[in-house]
């Protein structure tokens, strides 16, 4: 059970909504003021949801998503019980993947 | 921009000089300091150490049972001299005048709805002098008034005060016309 | 006329995919290439040029972009983007004055609603705006979005 | 153009005039916020203050009025920090679970005393803060806390403001999830004291910008803007602390955005220029009682967050305005 996703999704009349959150910096590129140097952007570039192991969505991120990203969608033809696949990875080779059942 | 301050008199206002001279004698906020330099560096975070020269929360320091700012009442006169674009700084920077957290501002409409909105202030042609006591210390009008009291505190110089009545008074172009559209 | 032959090939593999019991099917291609131009360009025209190779873009009321009108805090403002568009296959968040103004943008598959939510980070007071692709024509809405520094002093 | 003040002549004047009776201290008379004698040790106190209560009272009345379309601080926020969990604070009560249940090297941990997963403990934080017989004083969660970390368990790094202590907070506040808040003040006694006394504490004006906690968190302020944000009227708000408050961090603070009613104290002091009290210490515990007692009679929600995330509120007043 990984420790950087938290999704909450429910069927409710055959709609499924999803709610999910990364645990993630999204540090913009900044200056570090001690040392002068740039720091580099770390953010995620992209998670991608699936259903039952068919692609739902692929949200590709810039450095303008908040910290611990939060996305929330809906879909049709869910039933409780099905898995939700979330993956992401970041532009520093991170990444992390977990299934979730839906409710 | 002539400015003179009058100690409000009354018996109670003798006491707290009474008080506050009490505080100087016993050494916790010398005089000296009082009017000295003041490290806190306006635009930055004021220094929570140096805190303690105004009345506070605590139950074993100073601060815990220091009287409060005496009410000062003020004139002003001659011309308005202030930079409006550094009034503007000074009064939606957070770390300085912070008037922006209760007040809409010329060309600021994000400001806050506490106090009145002054958008359209300089249409109000108000006398100088009634606004400048009512930012250097507004309790001569109304002693619940939310407004921090920026004279006695000290966390605006008059000629800070110059600037935002300039800004207030003379809201630089681009103001002007964000304050129209309002 | 290409990419309308493109979806319905998508559509055909997407309904073949179905039948496949749910385990053995894994995300076919490899994780897609992230849109670097689109997401590094600096003005709005460009982000759109390069990510959908097209730059007509319609205003539509179809398209309800929810966000607050003065942010609580600028790094963490909630955007919904909710829209009655048919066949929607991308949704993409521009803040207009951000250094890099693409913020996200998201394919969706077709049994998606329309309906896509996230929080993004402000640099100042802006335009956030959306654009939607349905049925191969782009659509947009945009809001203007106060941003103040949170809190009251400091 | 210098401001004259004839401090030289006042100075000599009066230190001259009053030095022989400089030996009593004159009692300070500091400045009130009004509203003082307004307040009691309730959640329905909040009726002679902002006239939102009737609206988020109850399950029932907060539903009508959810539905009515009426905005988040009209509702003193209640709508989204009674009715939906944070996702973000769900996150982190896996850690403070963990922590509840390490070990130290002589193999105890919280979970020796208080059973597996703090079973025992489920209701306690509605009834903080309680007087300690022992220790002679009001203590609050994050102090017991601390207390119990140091002489049970040798640990002597749990302090108020570190990442456990308010980690293990957080997840004793989510036992009392639903629980009815009931701080004693009613029987005269410490923790009426306490009470009294941070009453008094949140309507003094201190500070640079001479302001009181209740400048800001009674009407007319509370519910208008301050910048983005609307301050809540207090009674009730203790209820939902400790709150998950992204993206609020204290410096060198990385407490994932979790804050326990004296860091939130702490932040605001922080926020409105005053001298910030230390957690743990006699005003800010006093303080926090009379928050907590301000909400007694309201059920505690935890983990809900500080800002309103999912924007159906928006939606909805949309619609109402639109009509």
């Amino acid at each position: 059970m990984s420790t950087t996703i938290k999704v909450r999704a429910m069927v409710s009349a055959d709609i499924a909504t999803v709610k999910a959150i990364i645990n993630h910096p999204m540090t913009v590129e900044r200056l570090d003021k001690a040392t002068g140097k740039v720091v580099p952007a770390h953010f995620i570039e992209e998670v991608v949801f699936s259903h039952n192991g068919e692609e739902l969505l692929v949200a590709s991120c810039g450095q303008a998503i908040s910290k611990n990203p939060y996305f929330s969608f809906k879909f049709s033809g869910a039933r409780s019980g099905d898995t939700l696949g979330v993956i992401w990875r970041d532009n520093q080779g991170k990444q992390d993947r977990d299934e979730f059942q839906i409710r | 921009m002539r400015v003179t301050i009058h100690e409000t008199r009354g018996w109670i206002r003798s006491a707290r000089v009474l008080a506050l001279l009490l505080a100087v004698a016993s050494g916790s906020t010398t005089w000296a300091e009082e009017t000295g330099k003041t490290e806190w560096v306006p635009g930055e975070p004021y220094p929570t150490a140096l805190l303690d020269r105004y009345p506070c929360h605590d139950y074993e320091l100073p601060c815990g049972n220091m009287a409060p700012p005496i009410v000062q009442q003020v004139e002003f006169s001659g011309e308005l001299t202030g930079d409006s674009a550094l009034g503007e700084k000074i009064a939606t920077n957070l770390r300085w005048g912070n008037c922006l957290s209760c007040h809409k501002l010329p060309g600021h409409p994000e400001g806050g709805t506490i106090g009145p909105s002054l958008a359209d202030y300089s249409t109000r042609s108000l006398p100088l002098s009634y606004t400048y006591q009512r930012i250097w210390d507004v309790r001569v009008f109304n002693p619940n008034a939310h407004m921090p009291v920026y004279g006695p505190n000290r966390i605006l110089t008059p000629e800070d005060i110059g600037h935002v009545m300039a800004y207030l008074y003379v809201p630089h172009a681009e103001n002007r016309i964000a304050a129209k559209q309002d | 006329m290409h990419s309308m032959y493109r979806r319905m090939v998508l559509k055909g593999t997407i309904a073949m995919g179905a039948a496949v019991t749910a385990g053995l099917f894994t995300p076919l291609r490899a994780l897609a290439e992230w849109p670097k131009t689109a997401f590094e360009a600096e003005a709005v025209e460009g982000v759109i040029k390069s990510l959908y190779a097209a730059s007509s873009v319609q205003d539509s009321d179809q398209i309800r972009l929810i966000a607050p009108d003065i942010a609580e805090n600028g790094t963490v403002v909630p955007i919904t983007v909710d829209t009655t568009l048919p066949e929607v296959d991308s949704i993409s968040i521009i803040a207009e004055k951000n250094p890099r103004p693409l913020a996200a943008s998201s394919r969706l598959n077709p049994k998606l609603e329309g309906y896509f939510a996230t929080r993004l980070k402000l640099s100042q007071t802006q335009n956030v705006v959306a654009v939607v692709q349905s049925r191969g024509r782009l659509y947009r809405a945009s809001k203007e979005i106060k941003v103040t520094v949170g809190g009251c002093g400091g | 153009m210098k401001t004259k003040i004839p401090k030289a002549a006042l100075v000599a004047a009066l230190v001259a005039g009053i030095c022989p009776v400089t030996v009593f201290a004159a009692e300070v008379r500091h400045d009130f916020w009004p509203g003082r004698d307004k307040v009691i040790p309730h959640v329905s106190g909040d009726e002679q203050f902002s006239n939102t209560y009737r609206y988020w009272k109850d399950e029932m009345s907060l539903d009508a009025a959810v539905t009515a379309g009426l905005m988040s601080h009209e509702m003193n926020y209640k709508d989204f920090r009674w009715r939906e969990k944070s996702l973000e604070g769900e996150m982190l009560l896996g850690e403070g679970q963990e922590l509840f249940n390490t070990a130290n090297e002589q193999g105890q941990s919280c979970a020796s005393c208080h059973g597996a997963d703090g079973k025992e403990l489920e209701g306690t934080y509605a009834r903080m803060p309680k007087y300690n017989e022992r220790l002679k004083r009001v203590v609050v969660g994050p102090t017991q806390i601390r207390i119990c970390a140091e002489e049970r368990l040798g640990r002597k790094d749990w302090g108020e403001d570190t990442r456990p202590n308010t980690l293990l907070a957080f997840y004793l506040a989510s036992l009392s999830d639903g629980e009815i808040i009931d701080v004693d003040v009613n029987a005269p006694g410490p923790v009426k004291d306490s009470y009294e006394r941070g009453r008094d504490l949140f309507f003094k004006r201190v500070g640079h910008f001479h302001f009181a906690c209740a400048s800001c968190h009674t009407p007319p302020s509370s519910g208008n803007y301050l910048r983005g944000q609307r301050p809540t009227t207090f009674f009730g708000d203790a209820a939902q602390y400790p709150i998950y408050h992204f993206p609020y961090q204290l410096a060198g603070d990385n407490l994932s955005y979790i804050f326990t009613m004296q860091h939130q104290i702490r932040s605001c002091q922080q926020l409105s220029r005053m001298y910030q009290g230390r957690e743990g210490s006699a005003p800010m515990t006093d303080i926090e009682t009379f928050l907590r007692a301000s909400a007694n009679g309201y059920p505690i929600s935890v983990p809900v967050s500080e800002y309103n995330m999912n924007t159906d509120y928006l939606e909805r007043s949309q619609q109402v305005s639109s009509q």
